[in-house]
């Protein structure tokens, strides 16, 4: 067993470096610039039952360390899914964490029920920065019960490790997830998109064609960092930590703030073998100061409780 | 796309600026090197620190020796990535992603129209060699700009294939350059040409409505900003005529049919 | 008439450019590095009625594209505020927006009605983002009623304009804009600072002292405008715009967005005469577009209704 | 500070690397520009685009000629903003905001122990000059380094003043600077001297200890992280012994009497 490896959220992972949902394709894309071998796993871009086509363009724009995506949840639906991408993952040593979306709970569970009976999924993750329909649109993770509710169905259908992805854009984040937790959830995975916007001032029109979209990139890490921090201390609970990790050190941060493992997103566009050099980099940083497994990094945050800060700086439980 | 994608050190072996805010860039890459055709691309890291999207520019030409492949491109300084390489010297090692994208595929059977507008001649001249070097019957290459000061790569054509036009008469026809082709060489359009076209989204989208007009095939170089170039973000979608799915200009472009393109959606760069 | 006159939140100014609170110390301070004159104003730094020493150091960290700060509203109190600072603009051809704190309504309403009588206070900025003491420690800003009463207690003894300065790390930025509105608010000013955090992972201690700061500087545009973006068209009010501003383009995306005015932060530090170079570059740009006066610019962003996301995309009014 | 801080474009007149990753930089500045003493610091630019930091750098050497000033910097390459300072070349101009902060406020008649570790010996060597220059009495140089590899401005310095220790033994005493004149220039406490230090924040720490142990006066030159080094942003706070208020060093400081700073809370750089 490597000095790596851990357990997270149920998921046991030969090191806790992945691959964020939407950054990586299905995967398999992925295979000629890095070795998916090499690292813990990767969370596959966010399938919904039907096909989307996903938003017009433009859906993308650069920002300072950062970008914007508004993609609407492309995707060729969970049959041509099934079929054409997690097929060509088969047998790849490497954890795969399928990324679900829907517009309500009915919608998670047919698919979490699903993906259930696949050897090759390991896990799933919950993609719950959706509109519910049902609910006249409200964003199900801005809501604790909604988000809640996505978690039951879910949990009732498949004894598969489940994570639930929070969105950032709330005033509570804690809230959500605890009630995530409450309804059966192993981890929570934090954090998605901040809400964000770039406007073409010689135009004068959005630089993205739906006007907002999904703020990512190191420019978001400090949140991220923040809001990781806030779930671990007040729910101590596992936490997958994703937002702007862009090297070791920043992987680190997560880490030490009390993240069992990371996703890497964005800068896999710029810089496609970072995740793996992460891997190396957190086993070189293990060396240098002596420690043999990573739960003596985890977690390990020094704080002055009486000076901290923040929401939910006391310790529920 | 045939070939894997690969990450390299690139050497810069030159660099000069050509003209006002406009370089060319020669590019050392190792002997191994998949060959490189005209309208793919490499994504160039123009940052050393901090996150941004790498750069895409269209291959100019395309050498192997016998210890390195060689790559030129020329481009033009518009924003901070292009300010960033402007200051490459040569013996500095750049971070290249490539080869990327589905280039021109060319009708040997049919004359060739090459249309240029600005620096998208830059691919188009590269083109040009490969058609003049396997025999092509018939190559004509009409090139627009805004003003003589940004034209490029003479050199590497032969006077008697090229119509220049420019948009303050600086230079050639006074006008756009699908015009100039109208007015100054309507005999070009005999023969059924395939265009080949690259050059600003303006350009493109009405080279797609001449090509309609005259019932002649089109294949058009796209731009738009690319967060990856690898097919992954999804960002560069291109909306088509007739279907709904959107297609992903950096994968399965840069190079497309002009008569699948919605232009009246295609975004502005 | 400068054609860069505009009036935000019941304050004229001669063009919409000033400095954001605690950025440009009480004024005075930046004298020497940029010619204030030139600007619309600078908002001074939050006083409080007594001073406080602030947070223990380290109170800064560099983050990718923007900082951390974690000052705790460091200050000499109003009375020295009154006769050391304020008094060192008297004459000054700019206008003075006095940022005020406090932990409850009483404390604002108390400053408020002394900045009444001082002729150079033009406007009073109501920074909400201070924990309420009596209503156990809350963050007003992130709680509607609070803030409303903050405003309402301080719209009872003052005619001068009063901004509501708002904090981002909500879920509806909105709800909170209107409550103050509905209090009596001319403006809102958004956004305060995204909470954020930065850890040394060789020392396991967070960079900040108090574990999370306020995260400013470009990394926050995109949220910064959104928000904006999302008050404007949610509550139809003036809106004065706040986050990562850096240059002219990014300046015009806030008043392109419908914002009357924009308070320019951390990229001062890096470049003191930003502020004077946006004011410069807003007329160049008025120039190139043909555009007589700034109204012709402010809120004139073209959306396509059907296609908007994000929150309150249509219109209260 | 007396002189009000200016914003210039320096010309980058000389620039080498002295050790490994350690560099000598000398800028032209215009010839008017004010006097800056030893201790004072500059606060440059080191991005193009984006927003980061200034990064400060101590003077260790001011020079008026007819038509500039020259002013002359050491600085280690420890991150991005002096790697990226690391590739400037003679010619470029660099956004330079100065004079920044207090320097040593030199008292004529004590002794002068100048205590340096690491590159805290750049302003050191200024001061060690100025002193030489106005007849100063008594004046001797300790410097503490890693490794013996990290030495510089010896030339600067006359060898009978030097006392030199390393971490590694590698040169000088085997130890700490201020244990190495504990050991082997225990006559240099004599006389009263008041203490010089730049250095590494341990070192400071140590030096406002040992000032107090052998009841001498201590002035120390800070190190911290500086959002601004203009006083605006109260980012670089230094707690005080009996006083609430925090000192901004990058403006009442850099260099501070040891005596006043509460060692215990100062934060580690
Ligand atoms: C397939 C392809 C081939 C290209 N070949 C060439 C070439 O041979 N020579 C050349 O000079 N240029 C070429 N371009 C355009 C070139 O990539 C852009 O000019 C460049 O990315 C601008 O970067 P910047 O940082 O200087 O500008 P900025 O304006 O700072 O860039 C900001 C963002 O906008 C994008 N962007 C800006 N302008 C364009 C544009 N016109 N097209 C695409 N993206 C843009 C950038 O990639 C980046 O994401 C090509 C583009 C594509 C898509
Ligand atoms: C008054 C003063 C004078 C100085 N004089 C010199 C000098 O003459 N020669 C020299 O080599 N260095 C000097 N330093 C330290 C120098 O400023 C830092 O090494 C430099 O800012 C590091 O920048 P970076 O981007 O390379 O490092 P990074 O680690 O990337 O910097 C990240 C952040 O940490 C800060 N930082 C990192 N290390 C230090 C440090 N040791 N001290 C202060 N801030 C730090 C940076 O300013 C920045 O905010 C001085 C510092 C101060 C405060
Ligand atoms: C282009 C793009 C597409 C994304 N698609 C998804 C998605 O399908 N499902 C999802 O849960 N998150 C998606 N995300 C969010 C990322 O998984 C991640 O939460 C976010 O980008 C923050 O991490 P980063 O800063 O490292 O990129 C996407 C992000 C980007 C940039
Ligand atoms: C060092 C520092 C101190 C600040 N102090 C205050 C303050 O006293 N009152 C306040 O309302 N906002 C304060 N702010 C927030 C700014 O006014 C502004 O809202 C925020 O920095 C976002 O703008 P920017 O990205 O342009 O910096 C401070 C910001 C910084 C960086
Ligand atoms: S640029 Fe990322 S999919 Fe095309
Ligand atoms: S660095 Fe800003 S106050 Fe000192």
């Amino acid at each position: 067993m490597s000095k790596l490896s851990i357990t997270a959220g149920g998921l046991k992972l030969k090191n806790p470096v992945l691959i964020a949902s939407g950054i990586g394709g299905y995967g398999a894309e992925l295979i000629p610039l890095l070795d998916l071998e090499a690292i813990g796993g990767v969370v596959t871009k966010t399938i919904f039952e039907e096909p989307r086509p996903g938003n017009p363009p433009p859906r993308i724009a650069e920002t300072p360390n950062g970008m914007l995506n508004s993609i609407g949840l492309e995707g060729p639906g969970i049959e041509r899914y099934e079929k054409e991408k997690l097929t060509r993952l088969e047998g790849l040593d490497t954890r795969i964490v399928v990324s679900i979306g829907g517009y309500g709970p009915e919608d998670f569970a047919k698919l979490a029920e699903r993906l259930d009976d696949l050897d090759r999924v390991d896990a799933i993750e919950l993609n719950i920065s959706c509109p519910n329909v049902k609910e006249g649109g409200l964003n199900m993770s801005t809501h604790p019960n909604l988000a809640e509710e996505v978690v039951v169905a879910t949990r009732r259908v498949t004894k598969k490790p489940l994570w639930a992805k929070l969105t950032p854009n709330v005033t509570s984040i804690s809230d959500v997830g605890r009630a995530c937790l409450h309804g059966g959830a192993d981890a929570l995975s934090a954090i998605n998109t901040l809400l964000g916007m770039r406007i073409d001032v010689d135009r004068r029109e959005p630089l993205l064609a739906r006007g907002m979209g999904g703020l990512s990139g190191p420019a978001i890490r400090p949140v991220a960092l923040a809001k990781c921090f806030e779930l671990v201390r007040a729910l101590n609970c596992d936490v997958v930590g994703i937002g702007g990790v862009e090297d070791t050190s920043s992987a680190l941060e997560f880490l030490v703030a009390g993240c069992k493992a990371i996703q890497v997103g964005t800068v896999v566009y710029a810089e496609p073998q970072v995740p793996v050099d992460i891997v190396a980099g957190i086993e070189a940083y293990m060396d240098k100061h002596g420690f043999t497994e990573l739960s003596q990094v985890i977690g390990t945050l020094k704080v002055e409780e009486t000076l901290l800060i923040g929401p939910k700086a006391t310790k529920a439980k | 796309m045939d070939q894997e994608p690969r990450l390299d050190r690139a050497r810069v072996r030159a660099h000069e600026e050509t003209g006002p805010g406009f370089y060319w860039l020669q590019l050392e890459l190792p002997a191994d090197y998949p060959e490189t055709l005209p309208g793919q691309y490499l994504n160039l890291k123009t940052n050393e620190h901090g996150f941004k999207f790498r750069r895409p520019f269209g291959v100019v030409e395309f050498r192997r020796e016998p210890q390195a492949v060689l790559i030129e491109l020329y481009y033009a300084v518009v924003g901070s990535g292009t300010e960033a390489m402007s200051r490459w010297r040569p013996g500095d090692d750049v971070d290249c992603l490539g080869p990327l994208g589905v280039g021109y595929s060319v009708d040997k059977a049919q004359p060739a129209l090459l249309v240029a507008g600005g620096r998208g001649a830059a691919p188009l001249l590269y083109l040009y060699r490969l058609l003049k070097e396997s025999g092509h019957a018939s190559i004509q290459f009409a090139f627009g700009v805004r003003d003589e000061e940004l034209l490029f790569g003479m050199d590497r054509l032969q006077e008697t294939d090229v119509l220049l036009a420019s948009d303050n008469g600086s230079v050639g026809f006074h006008g756009n350059i699908l015009q100039a082709i109208e007015t100054e060489r309507p005999s070009w359009l005999l023969g059924q040409p395939v265009i080949y076209a690259c050059g600003p989204e303006a350009l493109l989208a009405a080279t797609g409505g001449f090509a309609k007009r005259h019932a002649l095939q089109a294949q058009v170089s796209m731009e738009g900003v690319y967060g990856c170039g690898l097919g992954l973000c999804r960002g560069c979608a291109v909306p088509l005529v007739d279907e709904e799915r959107f297609l992903m200009q950096c994968l399965e472009g840069p190079v497309l049919d002009a008569h699948r393109v919605d232009w009246e959606k295609v975004p502005h760069v």
